[in-house]
């Protein structure tokens, strides 16, 4: 694979590559350690998917909001969720983003600017235009990252939020994270269009399709729309174009995914085609990114023995935090 | 309060919540509203947010589509990010098009996130039957978020304690949903009252004992506590002593003056506009039993909206009310 | 104004002018024996709107379905509503169409295929699907005409209503009666697109914005998409751009409208306008035109008589109806 | 009956659901099913429409785009035209995103319309905690409904009252929200019981007790009902003799097979997963004291799911659950 002119810089370049790493090896811990039983979660697996986050990562600061959902870990390393405190909270100990009381699908974490994690499909837009309003009303230049599936443009809150945006040009990205399935159903059975970008016409906003697989693309449409925000010229609609290697979530059997298909996708995996463009153009050192993958690894055993060491909260936690000032009971 | 205070002027519901979103803006640059219709020329569909975007602009009183997610979902995220949103959902009923957002974002994100992102925001709503707009248009629907932990849930009876509690509410570092009975809103002959000026706050989980009474406790909130008083009034010429106990809020709620007043008279009648069945007056007439079970001469009775939709003819949709006729027939049945 | 090679036959225009003036006559009665106190309630007058309901109710058979909202006497009249029954409806009388208990905003009548009538903005149109699914699944011909307004397009419901019947091809016609307001507020204030015809596209169907205050080119248009459905060719989104004469309901100030726009509304007022074209181009005569008046009159006054004379529902009404088999109490 | 029937094969909660939607489908071609995922080659999400869709075709077993409003409108729709459609909203939470077209319009159709336009359709969805899926995916939200007048509400306990109340429920002529929870679907061990082949029908509105006993009743419904049978089995141990009441349907409720058992025991206790506060709980219990005041000797005890948000920490999330060990402790308040 050959130089590419529209490429970043090579920090940013190496910048995308050390979140990419992280998000893959961190679900491969998650995997294995998922099978051999050593714990035990609803877990679903972003692999595949490390570009797009990446991509919107890397234009990021940390006062910059993020929202995302249940399939949402690419996201949370993407935004710097710290990893001890994210593997803690996925693991449900004390020691989690949330004191273990939200999980893998709450993961919140104000700090890193990763303001909302919800399992309701589409729930998540409406929110985002809140961080944007307040962005606005504040005249700071905070940008709002949203990510969502392509299931979820189907939802009514996916409309009425994108609408709300359009009209008051909130300075938010949507990013469709298209990885052509949600849950069993492949996105021709339930999406009458062919590219979901093309739905942010209806919202005076513009939508863009990006091949969510190409770094150097996905950084590129990505920075556009950021900036637009950023600039106080109003939301963009990104469909990154991906695919959800491990299905919906772990366990799941895939009867309804052509074998093909998949085949292919993992095939063309983004993460280790992407490290061979690095190296192949000279971006990186073979030993550079191993050193680069064995510092994220120890970070991860790291987490993994923090998280594994960390206790269960305190029987009383399942009472505070309901309200700022009431008590409550069983 | 409102019977002895002569000092201040007398306003009417809609001017009182007026009057507070005025004073909270006015204190806080944090507060905005949010809701269909709210800005000028009309200020509102029911006229409750008048002058508000003209005195404190269209950025701070924002006219939204018709997209009550959008709006609950949009006062989520800004409460989180340091705001505090007042989002108006015109009327209670429409709620059911955006409970996603209310429950399981507004009402949990407190919980789920650990404590670390509140969301101070409100809900206000305008609320009931009586008006002739049918079954989609005048429900009372407090009691499905009383039983969602995480939001607290007002319902003024009077012009200063919706303004007192409204302010509370604003300041408030969790959701509130504030419900103003619509029958209310410009009734300024039965539903007026004075209402003292400026930043003054009713705090939450405080009822009011709006008229001592010896034989039984008439326990209500919102437009029904004046159902309540009206049917005392009667009952007191015939000899019957009621106690009436305005709520003002019923999450949290004041058990503690409840409890006291019922376990003075022994008797207890719960009233709201909601439909009976799994209304709030379940839950209290529970809570009373359970805490004063041996002291009690009858059991609680429950006055409430008809197990029914709401009926369009005047006829039926009055009946569908709960009735001072109804409260006095489950007054007589305990007491006498 | 001269004649239109694109004009239906007369007994169709005239049968359009029938629905018309019906609607434009009853509207008048309601809304003058409002303003003199005879009788109370709250009303949404849909005049200015007569073409549209007209357009499409010449196209529908008895056995097609309607759904409408709120505002939607025009669309009862235009479906075959009895008079009678619609007139004691309104007066809340145990002779209406609903036994009083549903009113205005919930006029059902399904002997003329009235089945629902709304007072939640877009909530009519998933339950239409209902009804072209029905008729789908039966496999009848039977076409779904859906009314709402511009405002009802930015609410979830309509997404997800038009993305089903998208995807399942369900012969349903989505009329937006675009008005342009919503309630208080101006289209152009919380929607930003020119037409809401362009929404289609999000739902691979067609999307055609007619000028809903010419009866030709609305028959034309609502002919197309009734004759597409009953095909089985899928749904079609239709706006019809028009105008609400009489603000959003009988009290309004309407401060929030433009004086001078409203003016040169009501100076174009489509009924006048059409029924001087029928007689300049020789469809009808004044006689003719005349005495079709005042048999809608006569009818109106005759209705009138049976509501303003008809008991209230008997109290033991308020108990009935709500379960099949289960009785209520207070 | 499911302690002496061995005549028939044992299922699955979810087999039997299965059971009684084949067994509709296959009497009746009006009856179809839409919802997400529920078609082959998965059979839904938790396999519970597994088949379905290769046996009765896709235009019979439809999947949809995600998107819960368009699912129950078009059920509503369909319904009024003469389908009796089965919806299936994957999990209970999700409701609160479509709950318009369920209260608003499957609740009122047939009332506004004066009786003219029934809406014979079921929303099935699955619900509960304890398998770590946080605040929301695991709530039990029945007290919404019961509090919709119009919507009938069943939680069966057993694979036998599964089949038999769904198929009911098909073929009643309301809306019924029938609620699975799904900790039961596939553990045969502790939830597996022998269900009769073919269209047994139980009928709405019929308690079962499923153990007599003479100091205190137990009332539950659904999952709950074991817990109830659990605690019962416990405390005879100690010589307390517990009757249990499944209630099976919520609206219709049985009221006079849970008054009849009370006025024997004189002391109740009402057990489910929901939320306590102004959960079905408060309804039962204010019923119970308003029937039957005089006779009771304790208060009715209240045992459900905490009041807070659901956590997702494994001890936490049991110990929101109402447990065993709650139960018994109300019943020992309350025995003495
Ligand atoms: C409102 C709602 N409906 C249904 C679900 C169940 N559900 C969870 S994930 C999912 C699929 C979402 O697909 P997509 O948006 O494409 O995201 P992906 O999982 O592919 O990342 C569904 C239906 C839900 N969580 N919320
Ligand atoms: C979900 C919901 N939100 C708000 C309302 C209050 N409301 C009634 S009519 C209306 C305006 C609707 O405008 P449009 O769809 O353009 O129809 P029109 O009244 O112009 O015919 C609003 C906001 C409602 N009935 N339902
Ligand atoms: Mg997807
Ligand atoms: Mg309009």
């Amino acid at each position: 694979m050959s130089e590419r002119p529209d490429a970043p810089d090579r920090d940013t370049l190496l910048a995308m590559f050390e979140i990419q790493s992280r998000i893959k090896l961190c679900d491969e811990r998650f995997r294995s350690m998922l099978t051999s039983g050593q714990i035990q979660l609803i877990y679903y697996s972003p692999r595949g998917q490390e570009c797009i986050s990446a991509g919107w990562g890397v234009h990021l600061r940390p006062d910059d909001y993020v929202v995302t959902i249940y399939r949402g870990l690419h996201d949370h390393l993407a935004k710097g969720v710290p990893l001890r405190e994210l593997w803690a909270e996925f693991l449900g100990r004390a020691t989690g983003t949330c004191k273990g009381k939200g999980g893998p699908m709450h993961i919140t974490h104000p700090e890193s600017g990763l303001m909302v994690t919800t399992g309701i499909v589409g729930s998540g837009i409406p929110i985002a235009n809140g961080f944007g309003l307040a962005a606005q009303l504040n005249g700071t230049d905070q940008v709002t990252v949203v990510n969502f599936g392509d299931g979820a443009s189907n939802i009514g809150a996916f409309h009425e939020g994108l609408n709300m945006a359009g009209v008051w040009k909130l300075p938010v990205v949507f990013v469709c994270q298209n990885n052509l399935y949600g849950e069993h159903t492949p996105m021709a059975m339930s999406t009458p269009v062919e590219y979901i970008s093309e739905r942010a016409a209806s919202y005076g906003m513009p939508g863009v399709t990006v091949n969510g697989n190409d770094p150097v693309a996905t950084w590129k449409v990505m920075g556009e729309a950021v900036a637009r925000a950023r600039a106080g010229e109003g939301p963009t609609l990104v469909e990154a174009r991906t695919y959800r290697f491990h299905g919906h979530l772990m366990g799941d059997a895939m009867e309804y995914m052509d074998k093909d298909e998949r085949k292919a996708a993992m095939e063309a995996d983004p993460v280790p085609a992407f490290r061979a463009w690095l190296l192949d153009n000279g971006h990186a050192t073979e030993e550079q990114l191993a050193e680069l993958e064995e510092t994220i690894t120890a970070a991860i055993d790291d987490a993994v023995e923090f998280a594994m060491n960390s206790p269960y909260p305190d029987a009383d936690e399942l009472y505070t935090d309901v309200y700022a000032d009431l008590t409550v009971s069983k | 309060m409102s019977q002895t205070d002569t000092d201040h002027p007398v306003l009417t519901l809609a001017m009182a919540v007026n009057q507070a979103l005025d004073v909270a803006m006015g204190l806080d640059e944090k507060v905005f509203l949010l809701g269909e219709d709210i800005a000028e020329p009309s200020g509102g569909v029911y006229k409750v947010t008048k002058g508000l975007s003209t005195k404190y602009g269209t950025h701070r009183v924002r006219k939204t589509a018709i997209s009550e997610t959008a709006i609950i979902g949009a006062a989520v995220g800004a409460a989180i990010a340091g705001h505090r949103p007042v989002a108006e959902i015109m009327m209670f009923d429409f709620i059911a098009t955006c409970l996603d957002q209310v429950t399981n974002h507004a009402g949990k994100i407190r919980y789920m996130s650990g404590g670390q992102t509140p969301v101070p925001l409100v809900i206000r709503t305008s609320a009931g039957a009586g008006r002739g707009f049918g079954a989609q248009h005048s429900e009372l629907l407090e009691a499905w978020c009383v039983h969602t932990p995480g939001i607290k849930v007002v319902v003024p009876s009077t012009p200063a304690d919706a303004k007192g509690l409204l302010l509370t509410a604003i300041f408030d570092d969790d959701p509130v949903l504030f419900i103003e009975q619509m029958m209310m809103y410009w009734d300024a002959k039965r539903y007026g009252g004075p209402v003292p000026p400026g930043d003054v706050r009713i705090p939450f989980g405080v009822a009011d004992i709006k008229r001592e009474g010896s034989d039984v406790t008439l326990v209500s909130y919102g437009r029904q506590v004046h159902d309540c008083l009206a049917t005392a009034e009667k009952l007191a010429a015939d000899g019957i002593s009621c106690e009436v106990v305005d709520l003002r809020t019923l999450v949290p709620c004041d058990e503690a003056t409840v409890l006291a007043s019922v376990s003075k008279t022994k008797r207890a009648v719960v009233v709201h506009e909601a439909v009976t069945r799994c209304g709030f007056g379940a839950e209290l007439s529970s809570r009373i039993h359970e805490e004063l079970f041996g002291e009690l001469a009858a059991p609680v009775q429950r006055v409430g909206g008809a197990n029914t939709p709401i009926p369009y003819a005047t006829n039926l949709e009055s009946d569908f009310l709960p009735q001072v006729a109804d409260i006095e027939a489950a007054v007589r049945r305990i007491t006498g």
